[in-house]
């Protein structure tokens, strides 16, 4: 276990490396970002009542939109010199692999998302900071949902000639659980009521997701990759 | 011998089917307050629990060819999921049209509707995924892995949907369900025409494999002769 | 002893078999050449050894287990089309990152070790990104090296090399053998193929048309073993 | 000219041809625009008031998202076997490449985009048969700004490693302009009012977009591809 | 008449010059080996001279006219590492958008004729998907030749073909030039480009550093070029 563990972090330690030195995931995906969420304002001219009220939902669309961008590079990045070849003839189990490339991902997500939602606070003017706790529970957990599944299915689609369009096409319907309980979540955090018995069915859906389909995708990462 | 009970499965489909249309459309009274279109039920439910069923059949199969790696389960299971796909069309189509006769409108965003058609997309990527992978067993493979996590994640869809707080689709009507709020005599037709509708999806199935084993025969003499 | 054991391969894609009971032995420090036709199967009998992939039927043994078991998967060094090394991390980076993962003592030290012999000591803070193809090449070597495999299983390495980069992959591969390392490689090029190896293994339409010693007729004329062991006809 | 023109059209019936065998690039972007609208319900909780007000908005966010997927394919084809540099040999002048591109590019976009809007009418319940003339006009002048600002910045992004997310992260700032002019028109359309001096300033403004920027993507596509 | 006139031609890759006032003449019917050693600069000189990419200074003329005009580019025939098909389109679906692109009359028959001579006819109607590496690059061929071009610009032709698809593409050339065409090819099999060519350009790092008629001792001894053009050092 300590070995697997010792492994995963080499592969996210990898991935976090060589983002770290170009960048260009990150702030493309930023880019991104604040891309949408000006086409956001344009297109629903959101006025403040409003916005109270789609804020959890516009948020995560903005993290599900930004995020396939840095889930199609996590395999992606292994294509360019046939680098997953090689990864997959060492002893490191495809299960510590994918481990590694979620950790890594889910890195890059939150940074993101720590950005968008500062960005997103400003721009539409949403106060965010007066439940920041709850409200990073409810990321981290929701964020996990999204990188487990975008993991392995990024891993899935690495070899297709539509491989940027396929990733989207068979996580965002995936993601609608877990979208769903955050969306709400978050609504309700920014809009000042707390986490408490009224909501607690959401964060079950949100663990319970999380659990089954690490679960899942540690199981059959190794179908996916080497049959 | 393969023909011969795809004929008898086919006669009696038709048979009963008449039967059903027979009892359905001439034997059974008006409803009070829909007048004749209530009779669309007959069909719109039973096609989704066939579809839905479908499904979980279909990950069953896929479940089988990963185990095997015979691609005859495979063959089975993309035919069953096609099917299925069919069916929840139906119960779509069916519903939009009770939905603009009922509500006025096609399309409610309630929760029934949106988890049927959020597990219709899901495999809709399913179909999608085997249209972009040209190598049989390759496409098996991760086609297989994709629908058991769309099982999978359409049973959550399910669940959580359910507690979605937007309703307006109809309840369970069904006494095995509600211990009978529905009419013996409106409720066996019923199930009749969940059976015609079974024996349908299995000669569909039957047929679709039939079409598939000729492409793949196709396919592989052409790369033989290509080779 | 065996350093790998061929027994009864078929690989379908499909309904098309790429290989067809394939079987043979390779007794350790042995070079074998890996010979065939374009679409013959060698890339698709490479990648089943490396355990890339799995044969729909037979099976592979390794110094007598499986590929896919991790301590197995310890003794095979594997080089295929691509480098394998990513552009983003320096060179020194990229050899400890491997290192790490094949678990060996001390990487940095290895690594260091590997860019001397592979003369690239003066460039292992530039990035892989960088390298020109030849030096790219070499570090691939260097990576492929690093855990001191048993097995090496080398796909078309001379691919678009120079004179002098293939001279040195050469040499490399002479170094291993003496160092009592089994190879197993493909190539087109024949003479360089031949030259190198102890044994030959043709592959002709997914089937095993000849497996056995070098001859000196290959030796004298590489063209030899097509004519013989392929009958000719549109192909 | 006629040279030109035939040039031009004999590259998109090359393009709509190979689409047209295996559909992938449409199918996807079908989905995908399935999949966002339910997304976009989702987040947006829309009740029929307010989806009178964002119905424009939306549905340019939609075609603006699904669309980007197609454009991204268009150069992409071009480089699975280097085909991009055998043109360029060609005696084929750029601007004809680039307006063939384009053509293709527009059909498939516009088949996108009255797929979205047959699903958004019956979706979000939106009404636009009513005034479908003017609604086809603004579609077809807003899609060919999409399409000539798209279809330069994927050749533009082409040899990019990231270029499935450089040509949002390019195109959509760019396309500010022509989709808020695009979106106010549609959203005037949807609700009733008819084209008239009070919004032919929008008008304008996709048409002088449209005009500059086919012009500028004709002289600057031999720099792009070139150099 | 010189088919090709390279005049002092340099190219940047921003600091980077990969091409050093390359200039030499190639009179028309000859066959050049382009030789030069990982990184030389060969790519880059047949993209200038494709017209694929333009040169940061000097001048080439082919048959005496710019390379970016229209007129002359149907001059030109290029086949370089890809093969620069369509794989969801069939072999005659791909030479017809060729040939109508390069406005030859009757584009179908042509094609028909080139699918006959290499041998594609029975698989015209085959998406190029389907078809095995030697066949794309056999009609990769018939689309490099569909217009009659009379200068031909081939990169690494031979790379990772087999020694039938080899022999198939040399036979090919030879008629070539026999019917009067002049081609330049680069490639690192230096046994088959010699024996092939009449000329020899060598590239050393960016600079041209033999260009002449083909000798007998080049022919003899395939090495024997780079030993004497080029000093040994590290790379
Ligand atoms: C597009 C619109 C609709 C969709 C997608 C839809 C979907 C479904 C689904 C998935 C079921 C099967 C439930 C199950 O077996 O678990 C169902 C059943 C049913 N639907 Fe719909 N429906 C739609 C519109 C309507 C409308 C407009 C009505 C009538 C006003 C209606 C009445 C019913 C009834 C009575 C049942 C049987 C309930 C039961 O016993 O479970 N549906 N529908
Ligand atoms: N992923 C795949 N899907 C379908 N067919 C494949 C796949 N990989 C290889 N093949 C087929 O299997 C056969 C053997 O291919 P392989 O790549 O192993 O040949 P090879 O001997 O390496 O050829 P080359 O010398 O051209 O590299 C070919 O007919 C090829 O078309
Ligand atoms: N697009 C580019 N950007 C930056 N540098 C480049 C580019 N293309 C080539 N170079 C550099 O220019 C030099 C010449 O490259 P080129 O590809 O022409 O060599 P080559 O002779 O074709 O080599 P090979 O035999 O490996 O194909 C190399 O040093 C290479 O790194
Ligand atoms: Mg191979
Ligand atoms: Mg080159």
């Amino acid at each position: 276990m300590s070995l697997f563990l010792r492994q995963s972090l080499t592969i996210a330690g990898k991935d976090l490396r060589a983002e770290w030195r170009t960048k260009e995931a990150l702030n493309a995906s930023l880019a991104f970002s604040m891309v949408i969420l000006v086409l956001f304002s344009f297109a629903l001219d959101p006025n403040p009542e409003m916005m109270q009220e789609f804020s959890g939902g516009l948020l995560w669309l903005v993290f599900l939109f930004a995020g396939a961008l840095v889930l199609n590079r996590s395999f992606a990045r292994e294509m360019q010199n046939d680098c997953l070849d090689a990864l997959l003839a060492s002893p490191v189990p495809p299960a510590a692999l994918f481990i590694g490339k979620a950790l890594a991902n889910y890195a890059l997500l939150m940074t993101l998302e720590l950005v968008c939602l500062a960005e997103f606070g400003i721009l539409f003017n949403v106060r965010w900071l007066a439940n920041v706790g709850p409200l990073m529970i409810v990321m981290a957990v929701g964020t996990w949902a999204l990188t487990v599944v975008g993991t392995l299915f990024s891993a899935l689609t690495v070899n297709l000639r539509l491989r940027e369009v396929m990733l989207p096409v068979l996580v965002y319907p995936m993601m609608v659980p877990p979208m769903m309980a955050a969306m709400i979540l978050t609504t309700d955090l920014l809009a000042g009521t707390a986490l408490g018995p009224g909501n607690m069915l959401w964060i079950r859906v949100l663990v319970g997701f999380d659990l089954v389909f690490t679960l899942l995708g540690v199981s059959f990462v190794d179908t996916v990759l080497v049959g | 011998m393969r023909n011969r009970i795809m004929l008898l499965l086919t006669v009696a489909f038709a048979a009963l089917l008449a039967w059903n249309l027979k009892n359905i459309l001439l034997g059974l009274p008006d409803e009070a307050r829909q007048d004749a279109v209530y009779r669309i039920l007959y069909f719109h439910a039973p096609a989704a629990m066939v579809g839905l069923t479908g499904f979980g059949v279909g990950m069953v199969f896929s479940g089988i060819y990963l185990a095997t790696k015979n691609l005859y389960w495979d063959t089975l299971a993309a035919s069953t999921t096609e099917v299925s796909l069919m069916f929840a069309a139906i119960n779509l189509v069916t519903g939009s049209i009770w939905g603009r006769q009922q509500w006025g409108v096609w399309w409610a965003w309630d929760a029934r509707l949106t988890s049927m058609l959020v597990c219709w997309l899901i495999f809709a990527g399913y179909l999608m995924l085997r249209r972009a992978i040209d190598e049989p067993d390759t496409r098996a493979r991760l086609s297989a892995v994709v629908s058991l996590f769309g099982t999978v994640n359409a049973w959550f869809v399910y669940k959580v949907i359910e507690w979605f707080p937007r309703l307006q689709h109809p309840g369970p009507v069904l006494s095995f369900r509600t211990g009978g709020k529905i009419d013996r005599a409106l409720e066996t037709p019923f199930y009749w025409n969940v059976l015609a509708l079974c024996l349908l999806a299995v000669v569909l199935v039957m047929i679709r494999m039939r079409q598939e084993s000729l492409t793949r025969e196709i396919d592989s003499l052409r790369r033989l002769a290509h080779a | 002893m065996n350093a790998l054991e061929i027994d009864g391969v078929w690989k379908y894609f499909g309904d098309f078999p790429a290989l067809r009971d394939i079987g043979f032995k390779v007794t350790a420090g042995s070079v074998v050449a890996l010979l065939g036709r374009n679409g013959a199967g060698k890339t698709t009998l490479l990648r089943i050894l490396a355990g890339l992939a799995k044969p729909s039927k037979g099976s592979v043994r390794i110094y007598g287990s499986e590929v896919r078991e991790e301590p197995t998967r310890r003794r095979i060094g594997v080089l295929g089309h691509g480098i394998s090394l990513y552009d983003e991390l320096t060179a020194t980076e990229n050899l400890v990152l491997f290192g790490r993962l094949y678990g060996i003592d001390d990487p940095a030290k290895r690594a260091h070790q590997w860019l001397e012999r592979t003369g690239l000591d003066r460039v292992r803070d530039g990035l892989v990104r960088e390298f020109s193809r030849g030096m790219r090449q070499r570090l691939a070597v260097a990576r492929t090296f690093i855990h001191d495999p048993e097995l090496l299983l080398f796909d078309e390495p001379f691919t678009s090399l120079d004179d002098r980069a293939i001279a040195v992959l050469q040499s490399l591969v002479i170094e291993a053998q003496q160092r009592g390392c089994t190879i197993v490689m493909s190539t087109h090029q024949l003479r360089e193929a031949i030259e190198l190896s102890t044994h030959v293994a043709l592959i002709r339409k997914g089937q095993l048309a000849y497996s056995g010693e070098r001859r000196q007729e290959m030796l004298d004329d590489p063209g030899w073993l097509y004519r013989t062991f392929e009958e000719e006809g549109p192909s």
